[in-house]
């Protein structure tokens, strides 16, 4: 029965993950990949460990598994933020499609310098 | 949060990664945690925290179930060769103030799938957000402010 | 092979699937924040990968590799953005 | 494994290799790093692969000569390589740091004066 | 780069990670990690501070100048070496002390050494970052 | 008595530990590094008198029994090794004083020197493999560091060349390390020295033995790898170019000694002595052509260091009784009288205010005292007898000839002619030569009485000390002889050191 | 003796001291010093002229063989005696000819130490101790040489004179060697009855060959000659001692001491003849141009030296004899034709015989002097120059082979030598007044007792030959050709060809002298010596050297740190393979091919990383590609069961990244300035690497390895060590020691990171 419902969580996470990965590669700009993807990511790795937890039953291991879930949880939205604020700023460009744009560069007078890339 | 519910906090983390549930390690936990916050207590700051569990527990759960949703939502876009994307950065005013209440909130926003909490403005008063599917920009910023932030404050405060 | 064996199998193979597609990301870019993006996404899904492989190899003492993983990876993220948010430096 | 490994080592030290045959300072920073690497796994390589098994004495039991184990002295080499080799690359990106904002050039080819031969034929 | 959000999670994540590095150290000798990781870690969490918060606020949090940290750490593995050459045997001889502690186990030389690893590590890398920020300005 | 062997390694790092906590006290670091230098050389000179007494000392540090633990190993050899390094650490201590500005020491010298001397002691003592790579790399690091210590550019621009060239002779170092445990299964000289001829698969070893030679010739500066030696050792403060120059390459020479006797003597890797014997003649040749070329002192005196290095190679490729001997008589004559020319050209640099031998001038005249002091050492270099340099030739070369080697030795001798024609350069130029500038020009240079009598002492005492060791060894030659003797019978006759390292053990 | 000597040592060092405080007056003292040594061994003088050997050894380095052994026989007592007797002459000359120099006090040091290890030289009965001497010799005199060492002459000529003689004592010192490992001894009397087996060995022609070359170099034999009158640099009391009594004779003495041990062979005979012949008639025809009266004098004097080791070459007891005799002569009047050399140039401030004349009136007792000295040297009868002509004639006549060109060269030699005589003994003093810079006066009685004494020395053993030189040529003869002789000397001989011969030089060298301003105008005759200059060999060579030494070091050490690292790169590729062929041969087998979906895509990640660094042109890209295979490196580590070097490798990675973001502001940025050609080349050789370290860890890997080790810290881990994490209890227990050297690096590491930076902070402000 265990072994069921981890190896589905397994399962379960492992689709997502990969969905979190096609959607990188598919989504037409840094912004739209970051928005869409790194949650998907997240959760399925969050799912993954759920299953570990849940196949060794032990509360060592399940403590440790859910501390990298936690840590995860914490961290992953921070970095996102870091990342997607520092490619705005570095003017890493939007999607032609993008249909509106409040976030205006008066607001940070200091930036302005060209595009972070080499 | 208190300094004291803080250490009782991270005297719990401690049995967790021990993996042992006993008054030793416990005992150690609190050590370990009370040493760490006299290390890091300038980083603290002054914060109050009050037992919401309930609150907490319902957030949580509301958080849960829009996670889910908004996963579901971005994988069916990912994986039909259709697009519905219309995406767009709104700016959205804050109610809530202090810097744990809006990292909070911003960190909440960016881990549902589809939005990405991209700055906050220098005066605190507005959060910049990127979203992926954004028909009106006033009822998304009204969606954002009576969903997750209006539970956020009640948690909090 | 039972269901559990099985799904390991087939969570290791989509979880290297992903690395690699999201390496495939990593390799075209175009801006750096992508290759950054791709970088943290890939270091997640090494968690991943190393659940379940001590699944698969019935070792637990890799999961504290994967903490570990987690918090640097965050770390050299918010690096690299310190980097790119660096320019207004002298 | 082992085969593809070898691969892998033989790639990084070509790279490694290439990268320290160049005049860009950096570059050549990059190609001791790969040669660091290189020269870790194939320590690892050498001293033979166990796959899963990592060198623990499980609870309850006093060793773990019962089942087949990775070699713990070729990590514990490696662990000490891989420290020393970190703190003597921060010395050298630093000094290589250090070198481009006082000789304002990162061209290594235009560091040539301290084998300079005075001009003067004897 | 001065991120609110970023510097918020940066302080509560400092403690967290600390603790974690603690317990990296502990319980090192049978578990993967030890003192080197834990000040790897460790110094992670001030790098961490640092980056999020600037180079005053991460020297104000850390309290002790960083290469002083190192001396204590090297003195500590010093002092480690000690007891071997004072009870008579081959240097470097571990000593252990009877009582093992709950997360830990057994208490000798060894865990002091280890000790003085994690010192020494935290101390070189935040030298080593501090300089670095310190030269560029990002006070 | 074992147990003494960890001090030389224990000593310099409690004094740097010590150092590094409270490390703004310079007068304090002054005083601990002297301690500690004289510490030092007693400890290292009762060890080599208890090894002459007693026999081969080991030390399984941390208790672990051979090959399992590291082993710590004091024979004639790494003794006689030890002592030429405290002996140097404490006139280099000692010139410091005189000569290093107090910003360098506030900029952590002296724990610097110390940690150095560390390396070298572990490096001498050390009977592992692996633990042989980790004191290199502690040698190494406190080198790059002591180099760009000022920080002026031509510092920067040879600690690149110094750093670069060492980091890929240890990537080597480290390459060569695996693979021998991926043979033999064992990182234990002695544990080697007995499993290698036992080998099942022996096929790897030539390549193996290559990469250490490599490795070590690197680190010894033999041809062609000796780039990274003249592009830096003239860079930094004097004092420490004389430690460098007295100490680094003599541990590769060591290591090349000690793998080349004890551990890769099978049939297997008996090309190594063919290929060292070119090498040596080709060190010996082009080192001291290339000192023929300068004209600063600093570099003159560097390509030297590359030039001696071959007569010490050379003696192993014999690796008679006979040319160990003489090699080690070399090794210990060239560390005296070269840290001791080094030394001196510090001197005549602050009374002439150049480096450049073309700017200098006049010493002969204003000061015959330290004229006798410069020619001790330079004569010793050039094998002018009754000076240590002679015995050191006079032995090497005996041993090629009995060796039959012939164009070697032919080699050998032509150098000692051209090393005796570059010494002669300097005397030449600095001393004879009138003083080629105006009298009014001569600021750059301090005459002696501006020098404080710390100056002057500390200056002056290591070069009367290492001076008067190069005649007196010179003319009690026998002592020297019969130690090095007795280190070169030991190390052709491996089951001494590997019976002092095992113990009982099979 | 040995006492003798290392007084003379001490003595010496203690001679600077004396002459600060007693300056004027320390020739009285220094002269003593010599005559003390003259009088000691004219003391033995009686035992040896009885046919005893005095021998006297103390062990030095025995485990080499090497003792301060001394034999005193009738060879060595020759050569002592002249040694101490004009260094007597010299010193008190110089008491008063060094008055004007700063220096003295050096001067007494180098010529006590020069005068000590002459007489140790010729001493030493072991070869290694004689060869210390010898080089004591050759360095002090290049001090002398080079005494006014302001002179950029002086010091060049006095590297040539080091140079010449310095490689000569080194070809000495390889023969010597080789001697050594041929007879197993270095003691002289020890293989004084080995002469079969030395002359038998197949080193033999070795052993003769360098043997020689020290030789020749130290007497300045052709083509070596060159170095001597150009060490006239000295000052003149040097050159009388040094360049002409005592230490050129030091190469004929080692030949005449080893004449019976490694002679009597052809090859021996002959080269010692043939190149004393050539340098006799060579150098002799080569005075003729000098006007410079030391000039003039070293020529003559090489013509001696020549001479001298042309009669060792005959060998016959007859030349042996003449060799005696001649080297007594020339000891004598040379030396008292050099001081008065000397005092002409000091009193008259030049030494140019174009503008000296008439000094006789203004200097009677030197002119007196010089005259006496130059009847001997030009042989005229009664002084001893006479008898040693006579005697050398004798010789040569006596020989059958070589006889005829062989007189002829001598006669021809010789008469050159009376022309330089005349030009210097008497065309100073005679004739009208030269222009001199100086107005001349009879020199102070310092400078007149030298040479006046060994003037009438000259006289005294020319009439009376027997009493004085009979016996100890005897025992001298014995030394060389070990045999007992009964030589008796006398003066006159009547009427005979060798008395004729003698004639026909006296009126040759007047002929010459006579004629000498008209040739000298001829071209002809300037250039003739001119065809084959020795002495511009040697420039060429050294100038050869530097260049070469220029070239090399220039191509060698050329400052491109990618060189140096390509050499090393090579160095490693080409040895080893070398190393693998000869221990393989052969491909490997493959260990291992399996491999699993995750393993493949690990390892494409990784090498796909790997070209990406590489190839990047963005330094961030590189950053980013660095920590992606740093982490799939940690992800391999995970895989294969080490989880502690996974651990290390993330947090190390981070670290690196995390460094590199705080210093890639300030580092440059990349540029391609490699050709495409370096490009491929180092491809091609990077490449070469990467397949050879394959093959390397392929082979490595083909078979099982069993690691006792391992085993052993598995079970001793927990039991001993008090961890279940092996690699944790390696590092802080069984390998302890490494981890204390790994922590030290970090430290001085970061030191580093810190000392750099703060330097730099300092640097500018
Ligand atoms: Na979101
Ligand atoms: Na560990």
């Amino acid at each position: 029965m265990n072994d069921i419902l981890s190896g589905s969580l397994l399962l379960l996470g492992s689709v997502f993950i990969l969905l979190s990965a096609v959607g990188i590669l598919r989504m037409p700009d840094l912004y739209t990949r970051m928005s869409a993807t790194t949650k998907a990511s997240t959760l399925g790795i969050g799912l993954v460990l759920l299953g570990t937890v849940f196949y060794w039953q032990d509360f060592g291991i399940a403590s440790r598994a859910v501390a990298i879930i936690v840590f995860l949880f914490l961290t992953a939205p921070v970095a996102a933020h870091v990342i997607g604020r520092a490619a705005y700023l570095g003017k890493v460009p939007l999607w032609e499609k993008t249909i509106i744009n409040e976030f205006k560069k008066s607001e940070h007078p200091s930036e302005n310098g060209s595009s972070m890339h080499e | 949060m208190t300094p004291f519910l803080l250490n009782i906090l991270l005297a719990v983390a401690w049995m967790m990664l021990v993996g042992e549930v006993s008054a030793g390690t416990f005992t150690a936990g609190l050590l370990v945690g009370y040493l760490l916050l006299w290390l890091t207590r300038p980083g603290l700051g002054d914060t109050r925290y009050f037992s919401k569990v309930p609150l907490i527990i319902s957030f949580v759960l509301y958080f849960l179930k829009e996670l889910v949703i908004a996963n579901l939502k971005v994988a069916y876009d990912i994986v039909t060769p259709k697009n519905y994307m219309a995406p767009g950065i709104i700016a959205v005013p804050l109610d809530v103030r202090s810097d744990i209440e809006i990292t909070l909130f911003a960190n909440l926003v960016t881990l549902t799938p589809g939005t990405l909490s991209l700055d906050v403005s220098s005066d605190k008063k507005t959060l910049y957000v990127h979203a992926l599917y954004v028909k009106d920009a006033g009822q998304f910023r009204m969606e954002l402010k009576n969903g997750l932030e209006k539970r956020l404050i009640e948690v909090m405060r | 092979m039972n269901f559990m064996e099985w799904a390991v199998q087939a969570s290791v193979i989509v979880i290297g699937l992903s690395i690699l597609i999201i390496f495939l990301r990593l390799v075209i870019g175009p801006s750096i924040e992508d290759r950054i993006v791709a970088l943290d996404l890939l270091s997640a899904n090494a968690i991943a990968f190393i659940a379940v492989y001590s699944i698969q190899k019935n070792s637990t003492t890799f999961l504290d590799v994967g903490i570990i993983l987690a918090l640097l990876a965050f770390l050299s993220t918010v690096a690299f953005a310190f980097y790119l948010g660096g320019k207004q430096r002298p | 494994m082992t085969t593809l490994l070898a691969i892998i080592i033989g790639v990084l030290y070509a790279a490694g290799i290439y990268l320290i045959l160049r005049r860009s300072m950096v570059r050549v920073i990059f190609g001791l790093i790969l040669l660091g690497h290189a020269a870790n796994l194939m320590i690892f390589t050498v001293g033979r692969l166990t796959k899963g098994s990592p060198a623990f004495v499980p609870e309850g039991a006093e060793s773990i000569i019962t089942r087949p184990f990775a070699d713990p002295l070729p990590q514990a080499l490696i662990l000490t390589a891989i420290v020393i080799g970190f703190g003597v690359q921060a010395f050298a990106i630093v000094l290589f740091r250090r070198t481009y904002q006082t000789l304002k050039t990162g061209d290594l080819d235009e560091m040539r004066n301290t084998d300079r031969l005075p001009e003067k034929l004897p | 780069m001065h991120s609110v959000i970023l510097a918020t999670a940066s302080r509560y994540l400092l403690a967290l990670i600390l603790m974690f590095s603690v317990f990296m150290l502990l319980r090192g000798h049978n578990e993967p990690g030890g003192g080197f990781v834990g000040g790897l870690v460790a110094a992670a969490a001030y790098a961490l501070y640092f980056l999020a918060n600037g180079l005053d606020a991460a020297r104000l949090i850390f309290r002790f100048e960083p290469l002083r940290t190192s001396a204590l750490g090297l003195f500590l593995a010093l002092l480690s070496t000690l007891p071997s050459l004072v009870t008579g045997q081959p240097f470097m001889t571990a000593i252990w002390v009877d009582t093992g502690i709950a997360p830990i186990g057994k208490v000798g030389t060894p865990l002091l050494f280890d000790l003085g690893i994690y010192l020494l590590v935290l101390g070189i890398t935040l030298t080593i970052i501090f300089s670095l920020a310190e030269e560029d300005g990002l006070s | 008595m074992n147990r003494i062997i960890i001090l030389p390694v224990l000593l310099p790092f409690a004094t740097a530990v010590l150092m590094l906590l409270f490390p703004r006290r310079i007068a304090t670091h002054r005083l601990l590094s002297l301690l500690s230098g004289v510490l030092l050389l007693a400890v290292s000179s009762l060890m080599l008198w208890s090894v002459l007494d007693g026999g081969i000392l080991s030390l399984q540090a941390g208790g672990w029994a051979a090959p399992f633990g590291i082993t710590m190993v004091a024979d004639t050899l790494s003794c006689t090794m030890l002592t030429m390094a405290s002996l140097i650490g404490l006139t280099t201590t000692i010139y410091s004083i005189g000569s290093i500005n107090p910003k360098e020491e506030h900029n952590l010298y002296h724990p610097l020197i110390q940690l150095l001397l560390m390396g070298i002691s572990g490096a001498f003592l050390t009977g592992d493999v692996f633990n042989l790579y980790v004191w290199f790399e502690v040698m190494l690091i406190s080198s790059f560091v002591l180099l760009v210590l000022e920080g002026r550019p031509e510092q920067l621009e040879g600690a690149i060349k110094y750093v670069m060239l060492n980091l890929l002779s240890s990537a080597i170092f480290l390459a060569a390390v695996g693979l021998l445990y991926g043979m033999a299964g064992t990182l234990n000289m002695a544990d080697l020295a007995v499993r290698l001829p036992l080998l099942h698969h022996p096929e790897l070893l030539s390549v193996v033995a290559m990469l250490f030679l490599i490795t070590f010739g690197i680190k010894a500066a033999v041809f062609p790898l000796f780039f990274w030696l003249p592009a830096s050792y003239h860079t930094p403060p004097i004092a420490v170019s004389a430690i460098l120059a007295g100490l680094l390459t003599k541990v590769g020479v060591y290591a090349i000694m000690r793998f080349f006797t004890t551990i890769f003597i099978l049939p297997e890797t008996d090309f190594i002595y063919q290929i060292l014997l070119w090498v040596s003649a080709l060190t010996m040749a082009t080192g001291v052509l290339g000192a023929v070329a300068q004209y600063d002192i600093r570099k003159l005196l560097s390509f030297h260091i590359i030039s001696q290095i071959g007569y010490m190679i050379f003696a192993v490729a014999i690796h008679s009784p006979l040319a160990i001997a003489g090699g080690l008589v070399f090794i210990v004559h060239n560390i005296i009288a070269k840290t001791n020319l080094f030394y001196l050209s510090g001197i005549m640099r602050q009374l002439t205010g150049s480096w450049d031998l073309r700017q200098m001038g006049g010493l002969y005249a204003r000061y015959p005292l330290l004229s006798l002091l410069f020619l001790l050492p330079a004569l010793a270099l050039a094998g002018i007898p009754p000076l240590s340099g002679f015995w050191a030739k006079l032995t090497v070369i005996l041993a090629g000839i009995e060796a039959e080697q012939w164009p070697v030795v032919a080699v050998a001798l032509f150098v000692s002619l051209l090393t005796l024609f570059s010494m002669i350069k300097i005397w030449n130029e600095a001393f004879w030569k009138d003083d080629p500038r105006e009298e009014a020009h001569r600021d750059s240079g301090r005459h002696l009485h501006e020098l404080s009598s710390r100056e002057k002492i500390a200056m002056a005492a290591p070069v009367v000390l290492l001076g008067l060791l190069t005649v007196l060894s010179g003319l009690w030659f026998e002592p020297l002889f019969v130690i090095a003797n007795r280190a070169a019978l030991e190390l052709l006759d491996p089951s001494l050191y590997i019976k002092a390292v095992r113990g009982g053990m099979p | 003796m040995l006492g003798l000597i290392a007084t003379g040592f001490l003595a010496s060092a203690m001679a600077p001291v004396l002459y600060k405080r007693y300056k004027e007056n320390f020739g009285w003292i220094a002269v003593s010093f010599p005559l003390y040594m003259f009088f000691s061994f004219l003391s033995r003088y009686p035992r040896i002229a009885a046919g005893e050997s005095l021998r006297e050894s103390l062990p030095w380095v025995p485990s080499l063989g090497i003792n301060f052994s001394f034999l005193l026989d009738g060879l060595s007592l020759t050569f002592a005696l002249i040694i101490t007797l004009v260094g007597a002459a010299v010193f008190l000359y110089a008491g008063a000819y060094m008055k004007g120099y700063k220096d003295a006090g050096k001067f007494y040091l180098s010529i006590g130490v020069f005068m000590t290890s002459m007489l140790g030289l010729v001493l030493a009965d072991n070869m290694l101790l004689l060869f210390v001497f010898w080089e004591l010799t050759s360095f002090s005199s290049y001090l002398l040489i080079g005494f006014n060492h302001h002179k950029e002459s002086s010091r060049k000529s006095a590297l040539q004179a080091l140079l010449v003689t310095g490689g000569g004592g080194l070809a000495l010192l390889a023969g010597i060697l080789l001697l050594g490992s041929v007879t197993g001894t270095y003691e002289i009397s020890s293989f004084y009855d080995m002469n079969r087996v030395i002359t038998a060995h197949s080193l033999y022609p070795a052993i003769v060959a360098l043997l020689l070359l020290g030789a020749f170099t130290k007497s300045a034999q052709f083509p070596f000659h060159f170095w001597l009158p150009n060490a006239m640099e000295a000052p003149t009391p040097v050159s009388a001692y040094l360049h002409s009594a005592t230490m050129v004779k030091a190469g004929v003495y080692l030949i005449a001491r080893l004449n019976h041990e490694i002679g009597g062979t052809p090859l021996w005979q002959d080269t010692v003849l043939v190149t004393g012949a050539v340098t006799m008639l060579f150098t002799a025809t080569l005075a003729f141009r000098q006007t410079d009266l030391k000039k003039l004098l070293a020529y003559s004097t090489l013509a001696v030296l020549g001479t001298l080791v042309m009669l060792l070459g005959i060998g016959s007891e007859l030349a042996i004899k003449a060799f005696f005799i001649y080297l007594i002569a020339h000891s004598l009047y040379k030396g008292t034709l050099f001081l008065v050399a000397g005092t002409i140039d000091h009193e008259t401030g030049t030494r140019d015989i174009g503008k000296l004349g008439g000094l006789r009136k203004a200097m009677p007792v030197t002119a007196a002097a010089a005259a006496l000295a130059s009847f001997s040297m030009m042989g005229v009868i009664p002084l001893i120059g006479f008898i040693g002509k006579e005697t050398v004639y004798k010789a040569i006549l006596e020989l059958d082979r070589w006889g005829l060109p062989l007189i002829t060269a001598a006669v021809l030699a010789n008469a050159c030598v009376v022309m330089v005589t005349l030009l210097v003994g008497f065309r100073p003093f005679w004739g009208k007044a030269g222009e001199t810079p100086k107005q001349a006066h009879e020199a102070p009685l310092k400078m007149l007792l030298g040479p006046a004494l060994l003037a009438v020395l000259g006289l005294l053993i020319g009439l009376f030959p027997d009493f004085f030189i009979s016996a100890m040529l005897e025992q001298s003869a014995r030394s060389i050709l070990s045999e007992e002789l009964s030589l008796k000397i006398a003066l006159w001989h009547g009427v005979n060809l060798v008395l004729i011969l003698s004639f026909v030089t006296l009126l040759l060298g007047g002929l010459l002298y006579t004629l000498r301003p008209a040739t000298l105008r001829h071209s002809f005759f300037s250039a003739l010596p001119a065809l084959i200059k020795p002495s511009s060999w040697y420039e060429s060579a050294l100038k050869g050297m530097l260049s070469f030494a220029r070239l090399q070091t220039k191509t060698l050490q050329n400052g491109y740190l990618r060189n140096y690292s390509m050499v090393i790169v090579l160095a490693v590729l080409l040895s080893s393979s070398f190393a693998l062929y000869k221990g393989y041969g052969k491909m490997p087998p493959v260990p291992d091919a399996s491999i699993t979906f995750y393993e493949a895509a690990l390892g494409f990640i990784i090498i796909a990383a790997t070209i990406l660094l590489t190839t990047s042109t963005s330094r961030l890209k590189s950053v980013v590609s660095l920590g992606v295979l740093g982490f799939s490196i940690g992800i391999i580590f995970v895989i294969y069961g080490a989880p502690d070097v996974a651990l290390t490798t993330f947090a190390i990675e981070t670290l690196n990244v995390i460094l590199f973001m705080l210093v890639l502001y300030r580092l440059p940025k990349f540029f391609n300035h490699s050709s495409s050609s370096n490009r491929i080349r180092d491809a091609v050789i990077a490449g070469s690497v990467g397949v050879f370290m394959t093959l390397v860890v392929l082979f490595s890997t083909s078979f099982e390895l069993s690691s006792e080790l391992k085993d052993y810290f598995a079970s001793a881990s927990l039991l001993e060590g008090k961890g279940r994490n092996v690699v944790n209890v390696i590092l802080v227990d069984f390998r302890a020691l490494d981890t204390l050297g790994e922590i030290t690096v970090l430290a001085i590491a970061a030191i580093g990171v810190m000392t750099i930076l703060k330097t730099g902070r300092e640097g500018r402000a």
